[in-house]
Order: structure tokens, then C-alpha cells, then sequence
């Protein structure tokens, strides 16, 4: 057993350290999500030329051959630093549909321009806190006269929804909501007509759409895999791997942040550090980091090896939320007032935590499903 | 033992009704529905203010001779209750809850003169300039100072966590007059009748929630009347937690609990349950609301009984706890709501929530206001003495 | 509004205070727990002598004419001195349940046999985690060719079931669990034939019986009353408000000794109170008590008026449960390794605390009504 | 990374799974069912290491040279949670985890001949004697003296939480032999070869779960012999913070923690719901056994990373944070238990606990160890080092 990172992969990291260290301070970083287009084509080229968006994929479509390892490798450190790029949601979501999508669909051409940096995906899938699980999907494709396929429904925060020049969409082609079988994914394009595309930027500073379909037509080549419920949800799963590791590059920041204002503070003459309140919130933050970062690399090491079960999946999702919330409110609690405020990285850092909790199912939903699966 | 209300109770509770049913204006009703803080918006709290002024309701708790409208205290509650059932917009507390009664006990006969009428009125908003950069949960070793110069103080030094500074048109602060003895003394209590003192300057500070709530004031030779002093020279500390007294007990908080509950009950009824159904027939949210209408009834019970005159209210430790279940309260409630909202809570809808803006909300009403209201909920546990402290008080009372 | 004792029941508890820290000491009240009775009819003498056995009931029985606000007021001192006397099983259950019997039954001549102090009685209700909701009881009561009634069921945790001369029974008869309708309360003689008493001690020191009932045959006369859902629903609430009158005295008694001992006991040269850890933990045991006896007067009240929903109730007993869990545990962690011992009273009044909170419903079951009901 | 197993690791666990499933008897069994603390009933627990060390695996982490079977890592892991799946009573922690290893590290040859092969064998138990009434989480302030004398040491004073000492044959201890510098200089670590020695008694002390789990010893110039020292002279105190890395680190929680959750799990499912059908199905139920589980699997994750020698097992706050995590887990355990049994955990029933005994329990398995396993667990956030003194050492390591 090996649960580190291989030396290229800790070479990678720490190469994207640097990088975003320099270019991508907490300043520069907020100048980006508030300006018009919410992040940097810059950065987004600059982290190309690193490889990253080529990491996880075959060499075949351009890609480098890495795995889910990867991902996390690289996600870990961009939950850092808080990166508004749509990594995750083009990298990740869509790309990771479309390299799972069978070969001879249009899927291979959106991939290879995924890969190389030159089209944003997003992955159009969930529609409420039941979505994890895919057999819940309500939106409907149903064939045309043409041939093609129409389809209605609704898609909540999908990242980078409004940026993407193609959506890789969940419908359902037969059945109803709790149906496993029946469930199409498709491939449309940016400006299709029936789209509704509502932008917003999220609480952590990522721009995301609702997407509503009302009788989007598509060609017949749009359907990329016909039965895709498995498939959906090992996208689903790989999503949540990523965005666990996000998150707990998040906490680890947080902590590292926060054990430095708690030693640097002083108030009645000494270091808050020293008041055992202080350390002792201090204690579980780490205590609660290692547990949701041994479970993040034991998931990502299962995952690798094909072995991640839907329980271990579910078991890091509640994890990265729990844990991450314990640390996320304990460290705004140590700032004390300048945590509270916009000005400093500890609230943004906690904002990205929360919305990935919220992702892909809550907390609530994943105890649930666990308990019931024991 | 009596629980039974005073027989005239229900026919001042139709009264109240009435009034609260008629007197607020759409803007007002608004500003409720997008209130995320202890701190409703500013414009329409101040309008609200006024409108109850004129009914002499703005102060339930002043005593008649000061305008208040000499209420019961059980009639106090039946008027929070009320109020807070219709999800109205609280008044600001800076200048009705903490300087006003602070000047009716140990105000110059001038200062009463001056200041208390037109609080009551509305006309004033009062922002607390206390904590400093470098003095927080310790605020004695605060170091904003004043010097005597004739008539004057002369003021150097920055404040900040001044909550709407920005809108504010005075100013209480404690200075440093002395650097002699223990740090808690040599700190003296000020008025400041104008925040554009030349010399003053004032920054917004944008808070988690995106809004600029909080300010920092810095002060360059900044030269005010010594007439602004309350009590004497150097005696501010005590002058300080005469005013804490106020701010951290003595009212009722669990209407406004009670009334985040139901607009969360009301919410899931509205929500579908992955599992089926709503999320309101969902046990496992019915079992954490349970939870939480059980603190918040003890919480009820706790303040009816201090109402009362029960001895519990004479504890030193009385503020302290209050502050501590309330504070709690506030966040368990605020993370409740956001697991309702889930997805929905995500968007930045900071636009939407200012009151008359033309930014059609995304979701429903908790949708609107789950997230800021958890985020600026965290300041709960800070401001005001952080709990950290108020365990330490709590704590202080137990030793032998 | 007043919730305050008035000064005749303030007079009572000192009197019973002052009886007990002199003659019902810890090392005393081991030893009456651990002989073959279990409890002390000396001190039961003594305790009727002074008039709480008569206290809540009217004078036509021989009752002193008080309410529930006596009955509280009694039981939070019996509590703080883990009294193991039938006093909740006798006065306030089967007393309680014997009292709100219809006129005309055989119900007053046992009241006042219990009123007397000279009968013990035992409430058999409780079948399971359910029947805080009396139309879940599932013993059955059929009419015999007699014209008497044939017992048959289970009663779980009957307080005193082995040592009663009567047992005041709810059983079914008509209708199927659920069902409001249907229910009767019987009185049930010490040694009729078909029961089965299987006696143990509880955890907390009290005696107390499973009670089977087989084809248990009773004569016509012991239904005390035919439809008896209300009247059962009001005894339980009544046995919940002097269960957690006892949990609450038990949670001041932890309370005081827990910051006495913190004060006085040293490690690393000063009183271990002294340490942040230890007097936040103190302070959150101060809040739970203050606001466990708050909803305890509050909800007292209430019920001497008339007008305690179960709403209340189970606010009540949630609260006697999960704030008293806070403390005992709190108590026995300030305490170290004495307050693992069976020596302190400390952990018995933890125990007494646990056992309450398992009775007519646990916290789990009136969380979920609460909630459900909002 | 690399998850996947050694090649021969499935083989092993047939291997290991077949002598599991037969060897033990049912006597050991039934003392695995009756197990509520971290000590399984003595008589049984000593027996079934006789078992275990005729076939090589009484010390499954020791090395081959002290007579362990050689195993792996990955293969002690495997080891554990085969025998926790069969709720096989674990062995007695002080001589084969604590007095052992430290022998190994710092002992004379003479001390590792003498007291290792015994230990292996189930021959010794060694009782623990380190605390004493004026010396709890403070235990360098410990004064139980030892006054060399010719060969031998002689003690006065008394120790407490001496773990089963009524049942051991030999104790380690800790003394006072220095009253000069700092009060962590000046300590010895002994071993006494008897605990009969003319001076010495020892008083069981009955717990909160009516066991007389705990003694207290009471020493009066009780003359030892000096060759039982480990370490040097007033050197104690560093032999002793070496032998707590064994106790507190380096051992699987997990595969208990996760029998006792299917145990929960069990028991669910033959208990039935007042909403309707089994507690097994009832949504919050399973809630609060997803959470469980959740976290019993990150600690599964936490003593794998450490396990394969992931760099989490060398930072130094690794053993607390064992402690910290394995502690309030069995806690948390433990109050689901008690809420799963419901009324059938009320009865006292101290006397069906007894292995062997003729009392019929009340209830099923689950209710017959509910309430002690919950009482008793109490005790692991006190012993072996407060979860407060923890979490203090946690947090040293992360001031600047």
C-alpha cells in the first residue's frame, strides 16, 4: 500500500505552487472573480502549458495518460488558492464525461479541444438534492421528427454553464424519475436554441448557470451514450473525488492560516494560541483535516485501482462537508473579527467548502444513503 | 406557580395586531423578508422606526417618562411575539438599546435633553466605536486616545467593527485618557454628536456576506467638545459595562428564533425530498427541527422567567448565558437553513437582497437569504464579547 | 406570571432537604439500595410522615389538596439525593393514574391506601420505544364467560411492579395498536394468577419489574375506566414532569459538586477549574441546568393550568434528556478517574439521569413528534 | 499510489480466518460477547492467549526474534479485523502491548529473558502503576517514594487506576527516588516480580458499571528488589513518555469500531421502530449510523495511511491524535447503543455479564452490554492521558 504521490505528480504540485503563489495571490485572485468574466484566460493558458488540463486524460486525445490521481493532485492545491478557472467544471465534469462516452460519438471531438484548452465544457446534470443519485434525473429527451432529440427540464448551478461552448447534459430517454435505465447524455452547443442559460457567480466565486431546456433540439449525433446511467455515475463520483480534494486543500490552508494568526495575535499580552479554548480549537482542526485528507487519498488510491464503491464515495463527500465545515467555522471563530471580513482569504476559503458540501448531493443525503446501505 | 396572563393581555395583543398589520409599508415588509443580520437595512429600519414612533411604540422597553409607552413586561413579549410573527424588520439597537437607556441612568440632564428624543424619534443613529485593530476580546487595552485641550479632546487613533458607521450620524467611543494604573482605567466614554469631524475618515469594510456592514474609523487630531463625556474622566470602563448590561441580556430573542423556525418549516414544505415527499415529512429533518424548537422554547422559558422577576435573572452570570444560547442558537438555525436551501443557496445573490432592487431573486424567500444569514451569523459568537469570554464570566461564578 | 414555589412548598423542600442530607446520606443510601428490599420503609414512613406521599392529592382521599407544582417541587430534592423509595412509581404514576379514575371504582379505596402510605402502587404502561402514545399499547384485555376480564401482554420497566400491592394496568379492549379508541385501565392485585413478575434493579438503583400478563383474569370491577386514552396520555405527561424534576435536582447536585471539586481539587499547582478547558465545561453545565429548570417551572405551570400540550411534554422531556446527558457527562469527565467510580455519588446521579431519559419515550421519539408536529 | 493488497494477503486471511472460526472455545467466545471495556473478563482473555500463542499469534506486532509471528503490516491489519468480525475478545492490553515493547527497546538482557517468553506465554499479567490520588493528569507530580537500601528499594505511598491489580501477578510503576529539580527528574520506573509482597494491599474499586475494574495499592515500606529497574535512576519519567508511544499509537481501532457498528446494526434490525417497521429502517436511525460509519472510515483511512508509512505517522501529534479520534469514536458508539436498547438497557444486569454465569440476561446482546459499555467507555477520554492533555499536545504542534 502507497498513499503518497508520485514524484512527478509532487513535482506538478509543486510547480502549480509556486505559480499560483506568485501569479495568483489573494489579490490578484479577487481582481479576477470581480471582473466581467469572473476568471482569467491568462491563468487558464498558463495552466494548460503546465499540463493540467491535459493530466488525467489518454494520450489518444492529447492527454498525458494520468489518472483520478491526478486530478486530485492538482485539485488539492487549487482548493488552496482558491482558483475561479473552470477546472473542475471543464476539466473534471465535462471532460471526464466526454473520455467515458463510447468511442465513434462526437464526444472525442469536444475532448481533444477540452484537453487543449481551446473549448470550456460543463456537465449539465443536477437538478435537485437527489441527483447523485443519476436514476433521479427528470429532464426529458424525446426524438424528433428529424431524427434528433428535444429536450426539457431544468439544470441547477452548472458550473460554468453560461461560459461553456458545450454542455454534456443528462436526459432521459425512456422511463421515469427512479428509473436507472433510459437515461441518455448528450453533447449541445453553446447557443442552441431553447436553452435558457441563467449566470450567476456562487458564494466562492465560481461562475455557474442554470440551464432550463425547453425543447432544445439536437442532432441525432448529440447523444453520446443512450444507457448512461452507470456512466453518469462515475462522472458523479469522479466530480465528487474532485471536489473533495479541492476542499481539503481548502483546509488545509485554513489551518495553516489560522495556527499562524492564533500564534501571531496576541490579546491580554499574550498569543491567543496560549488561551486552551484557542488551542484546543486549533487541535481539531488538524485532528478534523487528517481525517477528511487520509480519506481523501485512501478514496482517490480506491478510485484509482477501480475499487470505490458507491459507499466510499459517499463516505467522502460527508466527510469533506463535515470536517470541512468544523474547520471553516472554527477558523473564522479564531480570526474573530477580520474573519468576518471579505478581505481576507479565510471566508473565501470557507465559501468554497460550503458549496462543494452542497454539490452532488448535501451531507444529509449521503448519511442517509450510508446508514441505509449497512 | 402562575402562568396565567394578565386578563386585559388579549385585548392589547388585538390592539398590537391591528397596528402591525396595517402600519407597514411594502419597503418595510421587504427590508423584514431580506433582513440577514441582527442589523436590518438601514433606510427602512429608520423609516419603521418612525412609523411606530408616531404610534409611541418605538421603545417598548423605556419607561413612559422617557416616551416609552409604559408597557408590562408580559405586554413587551406579546409585542415582540406579534411583531416578530410577521417577519418585520427589528429596529436598529445601537441607539434604542444601548445609548439611550445608558443615558437615561448616568446622562447629563443636557445630554438626556439633547439625545433621548430624538433617538426615540428615529432621527439619530448612534454607532459603537469600541474595539480597536489591536484590542478585541481584550478590549481594555484599547489605545484610541483623547487629550484634554481646553473645552476639547483631541483624538488620535482608529476604531473599528463601528457597524454602520457609514450611515450614522453620532458616534459613542471609549478613549484613552491616561496610561497610568491598570489598563482599565484611564478610559473615559465619549459622545460624538458628528462622525465629519475634520480629521475623521471612514472605511466600509465588506463583510462574508458581501455587504460593508462593519466600518474602520481612523482619527487624525480629530477635536470634539468635552461636553460629549459620559461620567468622569477615566471612568469609562465602568460607564462601558453599565452599557454592556444592555446589549448583552434583558430582551427577547426567542420570537425571532421562533419565527426563523416556522419560515424554515415553511420553506421544506415547499422543497421536494430526495427521499419522497417534502422535505417537511422528512424524519430526519423533522428530528433536527424538533431540536432546535426545543432549545428555542427553554430559550423561552429562560426569558419568561427573568420577565418574571425570577431570581434566575438576578444571576451575574444572566447576560452571559443569554447572549451565549442566543448566539448559538442563531447559527444552529442558520445552518439548518442553508441545508434546506442546498443548490439554491449557492448563487451570490447580493444584488437581489437589497431592498427595491430589480433583481428578480433565483429560488424562494429562505433561498434569498440562507447563505448571508449563515455567514453574517458567524459574527454572533464574536462581537459583543466574544463566547470565549462569556464562558469565562459564566465560568467565573461557579468557582468556590 | 410567577414560577416560583410558593413559601408553604419552599418550607416542604427545605424540611425533606434537610431530612435527607442528615438521615439519607450517600453511604445510607447504598446501603438501603443494596439490601434485599431495595428501598427503606422507615424512610418511606418518615418521608409520608412529613406529607409528601398526600401532598398532590385532593382531601376527599386524604390528600393535602396540592397539584403538579408539589409534585415537582418534591421530586427535584428526591432526585438530587438519588432517593430510591417508591415515591414516582406509587405517588406520582399509579397515585396519579388511580386519581384520575372515574368516580365509583374500585380506584379510590387503593388511592387512599396509597395516599396512606400503607399500599404501594405500580403503573404498567409502558410496552416499548412507542408507548409514550398510549394507542400503541398492544395488551390485550378480553371479557371472560365471568365477566371479568383475561390479561394478556407485556409491561416493560414497571416501576416497583414486584414490590406493588396494586397494579394500575393499561390494556386493550377493542381495537388494534394505533388505535385511540379501545383502551382500558385495570387495577391488578398483587398475585393474581397469570402474571409474571420478573424483578430487577435498574441501572439507577430503583426496583423495578418486566410484568407479563397470561390469560391474567381480573373481575369486572377492576376496569377503572373503559376508554381511557386521554386519561392515560395525562399520566404519562404527569410521570414525564416528575421524572424530570428528579433529573433536573439530579443536574444541580452535579452541578454544585462538579465546580466544588474543580475548584478544590490541584493538578500542576493550581485547581483544575483554573484551566479554560475545564471551566468552559463548567460554564455549558451552568447554561444546560438553567435552561433544563427553566422548561421544568415553565412547563409545571403550564400544567397546573391546564394547559400543557404534548408539545410541551416533549419539549420537556427532550430537554430533562439531552441537557442532563451534557452534564452527566460533563461531571464525570471534570471529575477524572473518581468520577468513574461507583464510590461518589456522582455517577449514580448520572445513572439516574440516563434511566429517566429512557423512560416513556426516548429523546429520539419526541424530537421527531416535535419536529413533525411544527 | 497503490492500494492493492500483497499478493499472498487473501491466502493469509483463509489461513487466519480458519483458526479464528475453530479455535476458540466457546467459554472465549461468550467472554467476547460479555466484553465492555477495553479489558475483556480476565480469566478468559488470559486463556485464549494460550490458544493464541500455541499457534505463533499472540503478538501479532512483535518481531520474530521475540517470539511474533513476522508479519506485516498490511497482515496485522488483516489479523484485526478478522478477529473483530467474530467479536473474539481482544487480549490484555498492559503486558503485551506496553510492558513488552519497552522491554524490547530498553530492558537488560536479563529483564528480556526473564519477563518476555511469560508475557508471550499468557503466563504474567502486569498491572499498571502510575497515577495516584494526588496525581492524575499531572502525573509528574507523582510521590510515592522508593529509598534505595542495600540491593533493594523500599516504597511508601499508594497508586491508583492500577488496571486489574487484583488479578495481576506483577506491576510496573513509577516512584519517586529524587525530590530535587524538576519534578519530572527524580522518577524511576520498576518492575515488581509480585504484587504479594509483606507491605502491600490492594483494594479493587468497584466502577460505575459495577465492576471492580480498577484498584488502588497501597504501599508500607515495601522492600523490592533494585534489579527491577528499567532505565536509570531518576530517569523514569523518560522510560515512561517511551512506553506511552506504545500505548497510545501504533494500534487498528478501527476493525473493533466497525464490529461494534454492525453490532449496532444487528441489533436494529430485531428492535422494532414506534414509526413503523424495524429501527433499521428508520431514516434517522440510519442517519446517525452513516455518520458513525463515516467516521469510523476515516479512521480506517487514518491507520492505513499510518500503517504503509505514510508521512501522518511521523508527525509528532500522531499518538494523540490516535487517542483523540479511537476515544470519543467508542463514545459516540456507545450512546447509539444505549439509544438502540431503549428501556432494556435499564436493568442492572451485572450478574448475566459474568461469563458463565446462570443468570438469564434481559433482552437481547445488545441490551445485556449497552449500558456498561457506555458507562465504561466513559473512562477512555480520562485514561492514558486526558483528552484534554491531548489536545494540548496536538496544538503545540502547530503554534509558530
Amino acid at each position: 500500500m502507497d498513499f503518497t504521490f508520485s514524484d512527478e505528480q509532487t513535482l506538478m504540485r509543486d510547480s502549480v505552487s509556486r505559480y499560483l503563489q506568485r501569479d495568483y495571490g489573494f489579490d490578484a485572485r479577487q481582481a479576477i472573480v470581480g471582473s466581467a468574466k469572473g476568471w482569467s484566460s491568462d491563468v487558464w493558458a498558463r495552466l494548460g502549458e503546465m499540463g493540467l488540463l491535459a493530466a488525467p486524460f489518454p494520450e489518444e486525445v492529447g492527454g498525458l495518460g494520468g489518472s483520478i490521481v491526478d486530478v486530485v493532485a492538482i485539485t488539492e492545491v487549487l482548493g488552496a488558492h482558491l482558483v475561479a478557472e473552470p477546472y473542475i467544471g471543464s476539466v473534471v465534469m465535462a471532460g471526464g464525461a466526454l473520455a467515458a462516452a463510447p468511442d465513434g460519438t462526437v464526444s472525442a471531438g469536444w475532448l481533444e479541444r477540452v484537453v487543449a484548452g481551446e473549448a470550456i465544457g460543463a456537465f449539465a446534470h443536477e437538478e435537485g438534492p437527489g441527483t447523485p443519485d443519476p436514476a433521479l434525473v427528470a429532464t426529458r429527451a424525446e426524438r424528433t421528427a428529424a431524427g434528433g432529440f428535444a429536450l426539457t427540464g431544468e439544470k441547477k448551478v452548472v458550473l460554468h454553464g453560461a461560459d461553456a461552448d458545450v454542455l454534456v447534459v443528462s436526459a432521459r430517454l425512456a422511463g421515469e424519475p427512479g428509473d436507472a435505465g433510459g437515461l441518455g447524455l448528450f453533447a449541445v452547443e453553446r447557443g442552441t436554441a431553447g436553452l435558457t442559460v441563467t449566470p450567476f457567480t456562487t458564494v466562492d466565486g465560481r461562475r455557474a448557470a442554470h440551464v432550463r431546456f425547453e425543447r432544445a433540439e439536437v442532432a441525432a449525433d448529440a447523444l453520446l451514450a443512450p444507457e448512461a446511467h452507470d456512466l453518469v455515475q462515475r462522472v458523479v463520483a469522479r466530480s465528487i473525488v474532485a471536489l473533495a480534494a479541492e476542499a481539503v486543500g481548502a483546509m488545509g490552508e485554513l489551518l495553516g492560516r489560522t495556527a499562524e494568526y492564533a500564534s501571531a495575535r496576541e490579546q491580554f499580552g499574550v498569543p491567543i494560541a496560549s488561551f486552551q479554548a484557542v488551542a484546543h480549537r486549533l487541535a481539531d482542526m488538524k485532528v478534523a483535516h487528517i481525517k477528511a485528507r487520509a480519506t481523501l487519498l485512501y478514496t482517490t488510491a480506491l478510485a484509482e485501482a477501480g475499487r470505490a464503491r458507491p459507499h466510499d464515495i459517499a463516505v467522502l463527500k460527508v466527510q469533506a462537508g463535515r470536517l470541512g465545515r468544523t474547520i471553516g467555522e472554527s477558523a473564522i471563530q479564531t480570526h474573530g473579527g477580520v474573519g468576518m471580513t471579505d478581505e481576507l482569504p479565510i471566508g473565501h476559503l470557507v465559501k468554497r467548502i460550503l458549496a462543494s458540501e452542497a454539490m452532488f448531493g448535501g451531507t444529509e443525503y449521503h448519511l442517509r444513503t450510508l446508514g441505509a446501505g449497512l | 406557580m402562575d402562568i396565567e396572563p394578565d386578563a386585559d393581555i388579549e385585548k392589547f395583543r388585538a390592539e398590537v395586531t391591528e397596528f402591525l398589520d396595517t402600519a407597514p409599508t411594502p419597503e418595510i415588509r421587504e427590508a423584514g423578508r431580506k433582513t440577514t443580520s441582527a442589523f436590518a437595512p438601514f433606510e427602512q429600519a429608520m423609516a419603521w422606526q418612525k412609523i411606530l414612533h408616531a404610534r409611541g411604540w418605538a421603545a417598548p422597553s423605556w419607561p413612559a417618562e422617557y416616551g416609552g409607552p409604559g408597557w408590562s413586561i408580559e405586554q413587551q413579549y406579546v409585542f415582540a411575539s406579534e411583531y416578530q410573527k410577521r417577519g418585520l424588520p427589528p429596529l436598529l439597537p445601537n441607539s434604542l438599546r444601548m445609548v439611550g437607556p445608558l443615558l437615561m441612568d448616568i446622562g447629563t440632564p443636557e445630554q438626556k435633553a439633547t439625545y433621548l428624543p430624538r433617538i426615540l424619534a428615529g432621527e439619530d443613529y448612534w454607532t459603537q466605536g469600541y474595539s480597536e485593530p489591536g484590542a478585541g476580546s481584550d478590549l481594555a487595552s484599547l489605545s484610541c486616545s483623547a487629550v484634554a485641550d481646553g473645552d476639547d479632546y483631541v483624538i488620535n487613533g482608529s476604531k473599528i467593527w463601528t457597524t454602520l458607521a457609514h450611515k450614522a450620524n453620532r458616534m459613542f467611543m471609549l478613549v484613552r485618557t491616561s496610561r497610568e494604573g491598570k489598563k482599565q482605567q484611564g478610559i473615559t466614554f465619549l459622545l460624538l454628536d458628528r462622525v465629519d469631524y475634520p480629521g475623521m475618515q471612514i472605511r466600509p469594510i465588506v463583510g462574508l456576506d458581501g455587504e460593508p456592514e462593519q466600518c474602520e474609523v481612523f482619527f487624525d487630531d480629530v477635536r470634539v467638545p468635552q461636553s460629549g463625556r459620559v461620567g468622569a474622566e477615566n471612568d469609562g470602563w465602568s460607564v462601558a459595562k453599565h452599557l454592556l448590561k444592555h446589549e448583552r441580556g434583558g430582551s427577547a430573542h426567542s420570537p425571532a428564533l421562533h419565527e426563523r423556525i416556522r419560515m424554515i418549516r415553511r420553506a421544506a414544505g415547499d422543497t421536494p425530498s430526495p427521499f419522497g415527499g417534502t422535505l417537511a415529512d422528512d424524519p430526519v429533518f423533522q428530528r433536527d427541527l424538533g431540536e432546535l424548537e426545543a432549545d428555542v422554547a427553554s430559550h423561552e422559558h429562560f426569558e419568561k422567567l427573568a420577565i418574571s422577576g425570577h431570581p434566575v435573572s438576578q444571576d451575574p452570570a444572566y447576560p452571559s448565558i443569554n447572549k451565549l444560547i442566543s448566539s448559538e442558537l442563531t447559527q444552529r438555525i442558520s445552518v439548518l437553513m442553508t441545508r434546506v436551501v442546498g443548490l439554491d443557496g449557492l448563487p451570490d445573490q447580493h444584488d437581489a437582497l437589497h431592498v427595491g432592487s430589480d433583481t428578480a431573486p433565483l429560488g424562494g424567500d429562505l433561498a434569498l437569504i440562507a447563505m448571508p444569514f449563515y455567514l453574517n451569523s458567524r459574527a454572533t459568537t464574536i462581537y459583543a464579547g466574544t463566547n470565549e469570554v462569556q464562558r469565562d464570566l459564566v465560568a467565573r461564578t461557579l468557582r468556590a
